[in-house]
């Protein structure tokens, strides 16, 4: 196994390497490097780049490689070799496209920074670039980890570097709070996956992803545990099923605070307080992608335990509707992304749930494409607004800005499931794939899809509305008279991404297939290959699922993608009516009562911080009295106890001889009684 | 103490009552005692003399070589010449205390914890 | 010979400060505490011992000589390390010399008698982790207070001297507690010397004869209740640990720092040698197992609320200490490789990073003067070195992966959730494994309001950066923090080879 | 003869006559007094017993308890003429600076 | 030292004496030179020949003690007088103890009594008692015994009184007398008793007598055997005989009260051992081990609690030396037949140990009554910054006391609490931890007061008293070198301690 895979720590490490460089150029606290530290991170994640394509080459070619490389410690176990917790790499289809992946928007992000931060003359710079370093070199240790023990460690050092970015401005009330917010509900939602993570190392032995021949990956040995041909260890006197189950339940935790989906969304908007390259970063390929990557990575697991997946539709479909209208009346452009985000990675969940692996992969793609797009555009025109973030205070950038709002629309254009951007082919394979599992008996699928399709239109709906009121009409404010020019380190990225965004729904383009037959579903072909026990036809025959059509598969397909798309279109043209016009105003009085709530997210927010603030602290505090009143008090007690009886003790000593003389007699006295009885020679 | 500047002092009227204390010992001693069986006492031989025998015992002469009758007894020569001591000591001591000191306080020594001093500062008894 | 030069020097040197002058006392307390620092690295370089020293592994270093007799046993000058001193040896020389640097900027009068107290505990403190004699060890033990006492009660804050005495007498109790269940344990064993391998086998070969009326069962669950709560309180768990936050808060830095890195972790050595390896048997009862396990998970989560409640920042740490001793509870009662290796392993790191914590709280209590998270904000802003190493330092509290604590908690939770002395293993694992959650809240709470924001104090002083002799202790606390964690196996192969004799008595698993 | 019992009896009388002075009696020479009862109630004994076992121990030890009762004496007068001395009368129950 | 060792076995017998022969000729000595020369004005001298003729005890009783005098090795006890007297290793070992702390407590007079008119009859009376100390350890009549303890207590009062025109000082010289009187009174009806349930008064015939219980007589025994205990407990300061402790120790000059507190307790136990161990059987009708269990608990108690809130440093002590007593008082009660020599050996050990720790602190209390600088905690706030040295062994003789390493008290303390776990008397043990965990707070108080307080005013501190300094820096170093150098200390109980066991 020589070649271009014993490069692989290579692509975690240059980052890392990059993030060492900026640690040191900040500790010196000179300014060492040109650009705040920026080249370096530049050239790393290049690097870095051109080698996941390499190995993406490598892959396609038919190589795969699952190499542990460094044993972090081993459990002693009488009598036997022990418990192995290692570091490897796997790189197969999955983990190779996602390299490519995080590693391309990590290098946009970084040339767009030289804009967004160094132009507007940032300080801290380097600390800046550090964390970029480190949040990309620990996604892209997470995205390469070749079991599951070690996919935690790295999740959570994505954990860190969200905290790190999205505090960089700690000056500011807002950026440290958020910071705090997110790392503590992912947090939340990582503490049931170390659970998970122990769980499937004790029922298990080995928490590695595929394993080899002799010594097989976790879900290997789940589905031979339940098809009778290993013994996995259960607890709580749970059965094999039922304990998988609650193990995949657990793992499924850490998904949902990263990957924000209810209830433990209400973090990722908050997180806008970060500069914005960092919200691409965290959204696009990062952070946020990182929990559905591990739902992906550790798919085989999932696919046997029809509850759990059941569960990740229920909460896929319906976070995508509900965070959709919440994005619905937000008046600050990243707060509409921020949203977005959350509704679009439910989908993926949505899709993961329903069995549609490749159609969540899909999307997984092409959104990191859309997805950076539209913040590295929205940071453009923060930018060019000194950021000022309020759309309503824009207006009129189309033409101030042409590279901006072109990419920007075709990143909208393709969130919004626009025909033949790259988000409508991703979107409506997970609708499709959701809808033919579904109708097969799968109620629960069926509830999810409703879900997704709603979501649909309000997706085109809100999307469409902040292009409007962000580009269209007449400038409302001075700032959106003449804004900011941005410069080649801006629109560059831009227009990659523009590109992508528009493009990318080739990759695997599943109607087509139907339609004409021809194999040009490629991403689904790249996922069928690799390692054996992780490819798309093997998680179809263990998933529970099977399809049924309306009419057949052709009718399903046509009618799937023309009810999406019309639906699409429907939010779009709304959005238009509404906010296409030169004095746009606010429409959201027309909701009613409706409107508060969607202004106050469903009172998310409120639940938890009184949960925070209302329960868990009083409840800290009535600790706190106990312990100091009743726990503390006790211990004083026994001192004050012991010093009062001693105060009482010492005033037997009264001072008059004749009491003594009496008290030595009386002693003698009682002595003789109660030895005289005692041996008998008394009574 | 509720009001300054009085002693505790046994009280006139119950003076005695400690008494009881002894007339418990008694009753319990007596309650012993008469429980007590005994054999027939020994006693002394005939025309043993007492005197010279306790005189034998007091200064450990060995009784073994005389030829009159003698009531045995342990060697008190220790104790005679520790009582001498004793006695000497007991002089030494008694004289030492009845001696009259010509010049009054004696040293810096303050030995009865300070009091003196508080009751000096504080202006009285407490 | 090297312990007993370790030891000898680091008296030695407590003497040479002791009568230093004043000015050159803390200099020269750092120079003479490298010696041991030295001495002890020196010592892991040759370390060639195999498995538990109680359970006839191979002992390294061992020295054994008759020291007297009493009532026909031999009390031995025995000392010797094995897999669990090692580290422990390592971590009391490593960190005492940091927490030297460290007071020299707090410590401002009396140093020279500060410096040699430092350097008394020090000595005593390698002789708890290396002596294998009980009385030896009992010796040291009880020693360590001493020193203690006067560096909180001299150097302390305004309630130093209840903090003090509360501290003494509460250990203090605790230790005669022990002391009486051991000794009751000793006294029917067929052996002829405190030596600890000694009684260990032969608790283990069933020699144990009955006692007033005890049968040698019942005598071993009364012995195995007194020690574990003497040592409890040395650890402390919940609900005897209410010494700890008054000592912390009231000690000055240094003090803090080896209080809760080295001090604390006698307890757990105490009870992972005494109670878990001579009775396992007796914790290995469902219902021992049970309290036990109840008591750490009740430490762990209480703890933690506590440490959530506080506005404090060293008490904040402090409770968290109690938290975090929790879980070695915790990984010692599960009798796993993991668990118990963990929880040893924890010893170690919690020792640096509750050393790196209060270091970094006390840095910045040098130039604010306040503790209180209400008095302060935006620290960041004004001494940006040392408020990136509290905030990694906080991290690597939190769990990080790839830092020490991170390690230590994994393996402690890996161990006891398998474990099969532990009922429903699961439910406590998971239980105590919340602690992760609410660590994170308070101390992510506390660094929000004191080291981010704009910049405000409450008190007036002036505050300057750091000096460099401030940070270069914490940053070499974090350094071998994340190097632990990177890398555990620098102590966890040796861990493991010591503490897998243990396990294997009972037959658990990883 | 007169049963052995009945010297016992005396002696432990007149024992707990002299603690009843001593506990009755605030002058210190009474107190002296009584306790010369007490030794004396020893004598009793001593003597009578010696007679009974038929060795003269008891005797002459009974003149060393004499003899030391004179030494108590006389360092007791001693400390009795300090306490006048310095509180100016002899009840014992006078002297209480220290007490607790 | 083998010629040296040899010579001792080969003197007479009566030799074996010599340690309490050259304290009670010192005395008369003394005596002699007051009175030639009644206003002597050299107090140099006076003290440097009692100085001398304590250490010359002190020497010689190493000196046997070395050689083997008395023990296994060499014949066992030499009996002396018609039996009287015995002369054995433990009666070395206590003699030894003796003479140590007479020889502190004369020097430390030295400085104390600086312009005192009376000190040939200080260190004459001083010497006296230690007389009557050392024979006391080696009576074996219960004649010699009550002689010898009055020769211990006779003079005692007199050095509590010893400051005449202090009211405090005659105070404690009265209540001490008194009580001393009553319990002597008891002890003698005591001896009386058991002489009429046994006819003898020489310890082995009363054993021989009493054992397996005496027909028809054991009441008589028994009653006996308690009021002997009585007069124990008032010597050792034991409840319910301990009245007279804290305001003898505390109105006593300080010098006196530290030699009351610790030669004096410690005689009273070293005649108690032997009087009980072999003079009375432990089925004599009276269960004297559960007695002095009973008085155990209750006198370290009582002496723990009630000195846990005192204000006074020197009536602190005093209260303590009670709670010492109850530790001491251990070695009887876990005595335990055959096997009793242990902790018997642990008792004595600790009382050396004691005897050391306790004489220094009394004697640090003697120097600030010295300098003037009040008796209460707070009068001694900062002391430590004025007087270090002398802190400092404070300090050790505090910790020492409560029980911590790396002092002598340490070890003797647990080992005591080892030998009561070892007879199978753990709540023994439990309790005197619990009492120990206590003293450490009172202890500790001190060290606070001299360390941690600040001072509230100066001090007017004269001129550094070198005696009395010395003898507590000697006290300190003693107790800090009983730790590592406890072996021989411990061995040397617990072999001569096994040999009195019958």
């Amino acid at each position: 196994m020589a070649g271009i895979f014993d490069f692989g720590p290579a692509i975690v490490l240059l980052p890392f390497l990059s993030f060492l460089i900026a640690v040191g150029t900040a500790l010196s606290g000179r300014d060492l490097l040109p650009k705040g530290g920026a080249i370096p991170g530049i050239a790393a994640t290049a690097g870095s780049l051109v080698l996941s394509v390499a190995m993406a080459a490598a892959v396609a070619g038919g190589e795969v490689y699952d190499e542990t490389i460094y044993t972090w410690a081993v459990g002693a176990v009488p009598g036997s070799d022990g418990l192995e917790l290692t570091f490897g790499l796997l790189i197969d289809p999955l983990s190779s496209m996602m390299l490519v992946i995080v590693t391309l928007v990590a290098l946009l992000v970084h040339v767009f920074s030289l804009g967004y931060m160094n132009d507007d003359g940032e300080t801290g710079l380097p600390r800046y670039y550090a964390g970029l370093g480190l949040f990309t070199a620990s996604m892209l240790g997470f995205v390469v980890a070749d079991n599951l023990l070690m996919a935690f460690m790295f999740f959570e050092l994505v954990g860190l570097c969200s905290y790190l970015l999205i505090g960089f401005h700690f000056r500011e009330p807002g950026p440290p709070s958020a910071a705090k917010k997110a790392f503590l509900v992912t947090r939340f939602g990582d503490y049931f996956f170390l659970i998970g993570v122990v769980a499937v190392f004790a029922t298990f032995g080995t928490a590695q992803f595929v394993g080899t021949e002799a010594a097989p990956g976790f879900p290997v040995l789940a589905e031979q545990a339940l098809a009778g041909e290993f013994t996995a260890n259960t607890f709580l006197g749970l059965g094999t099923e039922a304990w998988f189950t609650v193990v995949g339940l657990l793992v499924l935790g850490g998904v949902i605070g990263k990957s924000a989906q209810f209830p433990l969304h209400t973090w990722l908007p908050d997180a806008m307080e970060g500069p914005t390259p960092v919200s691409a970063l965290i959204h696009a390929a990062t952070m946020v992608a990182a929990g559905v990557y591990l739902v992906a990575r550790m798919y085989g697991f999932y696919a046997v335990s029809p509850t759990a997946l059941g569960v990740i539709a229920l909460v896929g479909g319906f976070t995508a509707l509900f965070a959709g209208t919440m994005g619905v009346v937000k008046r600050e452009l990243k707060q509409v992304l921020a949203y977005s985000t959350i509704s679009q990675y439910g989908y993926m969940m949505l899709a993961l749930g329903a069995g549609g692996y490749v159609a969540a992969t899909f999307h997984l793609l092409t959104h990191a494409f859309f997805k950076a797009l539209l913040f590295l555009g929205a940071g453009s025109v923060i930018l060019a607004m000194h950021h000022n973030e309020n759309m309503w205070d824009m207006g009129g950038l189309k033409d101030k800005m042409p590279v901006t709002y072109y990419s920007f629309l075709a990143g909208s254009l393709a969130l919004a499931g626009i025909f033949p951007f790259a988000g409508f082919w991703s979107k409506d394979e997970i609708l499709f794939e959701t809808l033919i599992h579904g109708l097969d008996g799968q109620p629960l699928l069926l509830v999810g899809y409703v879900f997704g399709l709603l979501a649909v239109p309000v997706t085109a709906f809100y999307t469409f509305r902040m292009v409007f009121l962000t580009f269209h009409g007449d400038a409302r404010t001075e700032q959106a008279e003449s804004p900011e020019s941005v410069r080649w380190n801006v629109k560059g990225p831009l227009v990659v991404l523009g590109t992508l965004a528009t493009v990318a729904g080739a990759v695997n383009l599943a109607p087509v297939r139907v339609l004409t037959g021809a194999h040009v579903d490629f991403l689904h072909a790249w996922l069928d290959g690799g390692f054996s026990d992780l490819t798309v036809h093997h998680y179809a025959e263990i998933d529970p699922y099977s399809s049924a059509y309306i009419g057949g598969e052709l009718t399903t397909v046509l009618l799937g993608a023309a009810v999406s798309l019309g639906l699409a279109l429907l939010g779009l043209g709304l959005a238009y009516r509404l906010y296409a016009v030169p004095e746009p105003v606010e429409h959201t009085d027309k909701l009613g009562s409706a409107k508060d709530l969607l202004y106050d997210n469903y009172y998310q927010d409120e639940y938890q911080v009184y949960l925070a603030n209302r329960v868990v602290l009083p409840v800290a505090r009535a600790a706190d009295t106990f312990d100091q009143g009743v726990v503390d008090g006790a211990v004083n007690a026994v001192s004050s106890v012991s010093l009062f009886s001693g105060s009482r003790i010492r005033r037997i000593q009264t001072g008059v001889v004749s009491n003594y003389a009496a008290l030595v007699t009386l002693g003698l006295t009682a002595l003789l009684v109660v030895f005289g009885v005692l041996g008998g020679w008394l009574l | 103490m509720s009001d300054a500047g009085s002693r505790p002092r046994l009280k006139l009227g119950g003076h005695l009552l400690p008494g009881l204390a002894a007339v418990a010992l008694f009753a319990v001693l007596a309650i012993v005692f008469l429980q007590a069986s005994f054999g027939e006492p020994a006693g002394f031989p005939e025309g043993a003399s007492i005197t010279a025998s306790i005189g034998y015992a007091m200064f450990n002469v060995d009784t073994g070589i005389l030829s009159e009758t003698v009531v045995s007894g342990e060697g008190f020569v220790v104790a005679f010449i520790l009582i001498a001591i004793v006695l000497d000591v007991a002089i030494d001591g008694a004289v030492f205390l009845a001696k009259r000191e010509e010049d009054g306080r004696i040293g810096g020594v303050l030995a009865d914890g300070g009091r003196e001093i508080r009751d000096a500062l504080r202006g009285g008894d407490d | 010979m090297i312990i007993e030069a370790l030891i000898g020097i680091t008296f030695l040197a407590a003497l040479v400060v002791m009568l230093a002058p004043d000015e050159y006392a803390g200099k020269l307390a750092f120079a003479l505490s490298l010696l041991p620092v030295v001495g002890s690295l020196y010592m892991w370089a040759g370390f060639d011992a195999g498995g538990n020293a109680l359970m006839a592994g191979s002992i390294a270093y061992q020295t054994q000589l008759d020291w007297l007799t009493v009532a026909g046993y031999d009390l031995q000058w025995f000392v010797g390390v094995d897999g669990i001193s090692l580290p422990l040896v390592v971590l009391s020389t490593v960190l005492s010399s940091l927490a030297i640097v460290s007071a020299w900027t707090p410590i401002d009068t009396r140093q020279s008698q500060f410096y040699g107290l430092m350097l008394f505990m020090e000595a005593n403190l390698l002789g708890v982790f290396t002596a294998l004699d009980f009385f030896l060890w009992f010796v040291f033990w009880e020693a360590v207070l001493v020193p203690m006492y006067f560096l909180i009660g001299v150097w302390g804050g305004p309630r130093r001297k209840y903090a003090a005495i509360k501290f003494f007498v509460y250990t203090n109790i605790a230790s005669l507690v022990m002391f009486i269940g051991f000794m009751a344990l000793v006294f029917n064993l067929p052996v002829g010397s405190f030596g600890l391998p000694e009684i260990t086998q032969s608790l283990q070969a069933g020699e144990l004869s009955s006692f007033v009326g005890l049968d040698p069962a019942t005598l071993k669950l009364a012995a195995f209740a007194a020690m574990f709560a003497g040592f409890a309180v040395k650890v402390p768990v919940v609900p005897v640990h209410t010494w700890l936050p008054d000592a912390h808060v009231e000690a000055p830095t240094p003090v803090s720092v080896m209080l809760a890195g080295v001090l604390l972790k006698m307890g757990t050595y105490a009870l992972l040698r005494f109670n878990f390896t001579m009775l396992p048997d007796v914790a290995t009862r469902p219902l021992v197992a049970t309290v036990i396990a109840a008591i750490a998970v009740i430490s762990v989560i209480y703890g933690a609320m506590l440490a959530l409640a506080q506005q404090d920042l060293k008490r904040i740490v402090a409770y968290s200490s109690v938290s975090s001793m929790g879980y070695v509870i915790l990984g010692l009662i599960a009798y796993t490789g993991l668990g118990i290796g963990g929880a040893t392993f924890q010893m170690v790191a919690h020792g640096l990073i509750s050393g790196l914590m209060f270091m970094a709280v006390g840095v910045i209590y040098n130039v604010t003067h306040t503790r209180m998270v209400g008095d302060m904000s935006g620290m960041a802003d004004r001494m940006p070195i040392t408020v990136g190493i509290l905030v990694a330092g906080a991290f690597g509290y939190m769990g990080l992966p790839l830092m020490a604590g991170f390690a230590a908690e994994y393996f402690i939770f890996q161990g006891a959730f398998a474990s099969t002395v532990i009922p429903s293993a699961p439910l406590f694992t998971a239980a105590s494994m919340f602690g992760i959650v609410i660590v994170a809240g308070y101390l992510l709470f506390a660094m929000q309001r004191t080291l981010f924001g704009e910049f405000s104090l409450e008190t007036d002083y002036e505050v300057r950066r750091a000096h460099f002799h401030d940070v270069a202790p914490l940053a070499v606390l974090l350094l071998c923090t994340i190097a632990l964690g990177v890398a555990p196996n620098i102590f966890f192969e040796m861990i493991t080879d010591a503490i897998e004799p243990v396990v294997a008595v009972v037959g658990g698993g990883a | 003869m007169v049963p052995p019992q009945y010297y016992l009896l005396l002696a432990a009388a007149v024992f707990c006559i002299g603690v009843f002075g001593l506990l009755t009696r605030r002058n210190a020479l009474l107190f002296l007094m009584s306790v010369e009862l007490m030794l004396n109630a020893a004598n009793i004994n001593l003597v009578a017993f010696s007679y009974y076992w038929g060795n003269v121990t008891g005797q002459t030890f009974g003149l060393f308890t004499m003899a030391l009762a004179a030494a108590e004496v006389a360092i007791g007068i001693g400390i009795i003429l300090v306490l006048y001395r310095n509180f100016h009368e002899i009840d014992v129950t006078e002297a209480t600076t220290m007490r607790w | 030292m083998e010629p040296l060792l040899m010579q001792a076995d080969q003197l007479p017998q009566w030799t074996a004496l010599a340690p309490a022969l050259a304290l009670g000729l010192t005395g008369l000595l003394l005596i002699l030179i007051d009175s030639v020369d009644p206003d002597s004005s050299r107090p140099a001298l006076l003290a440097g020949i009692a100085t001398v003729g304590s250490l010359a005890s002190l020497g010689l009783a190493g000196w046997f003690l070395s050689a083997g005098t008395g023990q296994a090795g060499t014949g066992g006890g030499i009996s002396l007088f018609g039996d009287a007297l015995v002369v054995d290793g433990m009666a070395l070992f206590f003699q030894a103890l003796f003479a140590s702390v007479t020889a502190l407590v004369v020097v430390a007079s030295y400085d104390y009594l600086h312009d005192h008119p009376h000190r040939a009859e200080f260190y004459s009376l001083v010497l006296f008692a230690a007389t009557g100390m050392a024979l006391m350890a080696a009576a074996n009549s219960l004649a010699v015994a009550f002689i010898a303890l009055e020769l211990a207590s006779l003079p005692s009062y007199a050095l509590v009184a010893f400051l005449k025109r202090d009211a405090g000082s005659v105070e404690a010289g009265l209540k001490y007398f008194l009580i001393g009187a009553l319990s002597s009174s008891v002890f003698a009806f005591g001896i009386s008793l058991v002489y009429a349930a046994t006819g003898s008064l020489l310890l082995p015939d009363v054993y021989a007598a009493l054992s397996g219980g005496v027909e028809g007589l054991t009441g008589v025994a028994a009653v006996g055997i308690l009021m002997v205990a009585g007069g124990f407990a008032f010597k050792t300061a034991s409840v319910p005989f301990h009245f007279w402790a804290p305001e003898a120790y505390e109105g006593a000059p300080a010098p006196v009260s530290a030699f009351l507190s610790s030669a004096s307790k410690a005689a009273g136990f070293a005649l108690a051992f032997r009087v009980f161990v072999v003079g009375f059987p432990l089925d004599a009708g009276i269960d004297w081990v559960l007695l002095f269990q009973v008085l155990a608990v209750v006198t370290m108690t009582l002496g723990n609690f009630a000195a846990a809130t005192q204000e006074e440093v020197k009536r602190m002590l005093a209260y303590s030396s009670i709670g010492h007593a109850g530790y001491a008082l251990i070695g009887l009660a876990a005595f335990s037949g055959g096997a009793g020599g242990d902790v018997l050996g642990a008792s004595m050990a600790h009382l050396l140990v004691y005897g050391f720790m306790n004489t220094g602190a009394f004697l640090f209390v003697a120097l600030a009554e010295h300098w003037g600088v009040g008796r209460t905690f707070d009068d001694y706030a900062g002391l430590a910054s004025r007087a270090p040295m002398a802190s400092v062994a404070m300090s050790v003789f505090m910790f020492s006391l409560a029980g911590l390493p790396p002092f002598g008290g340490f070890f003797s303390k647990y080992f005591l609490f080892m030998g009561a776990i070892d007879a199978g008397f753990w709540w023994l043990a439990a309790v005197g931890a619990i009492n120990s965990a206590l003293s450490l707070f009172y202890y500790s108080r001190v060290v606070k007061a001299l360390w941690l307080n600040d001072a509230v005013g100066e001090f007017e501190l004269g001129s550094t008293p070198t005696a009395l300094y010395a003898a507590i820096v000697f006290a300190a170093v003693a107790t800090v070198l009983l730790l590592p150098g406890f072996a021989p200390v411990i061995e040397t109980a617990q072999s001569v301690a096994t040999t009195i066991v019958p």
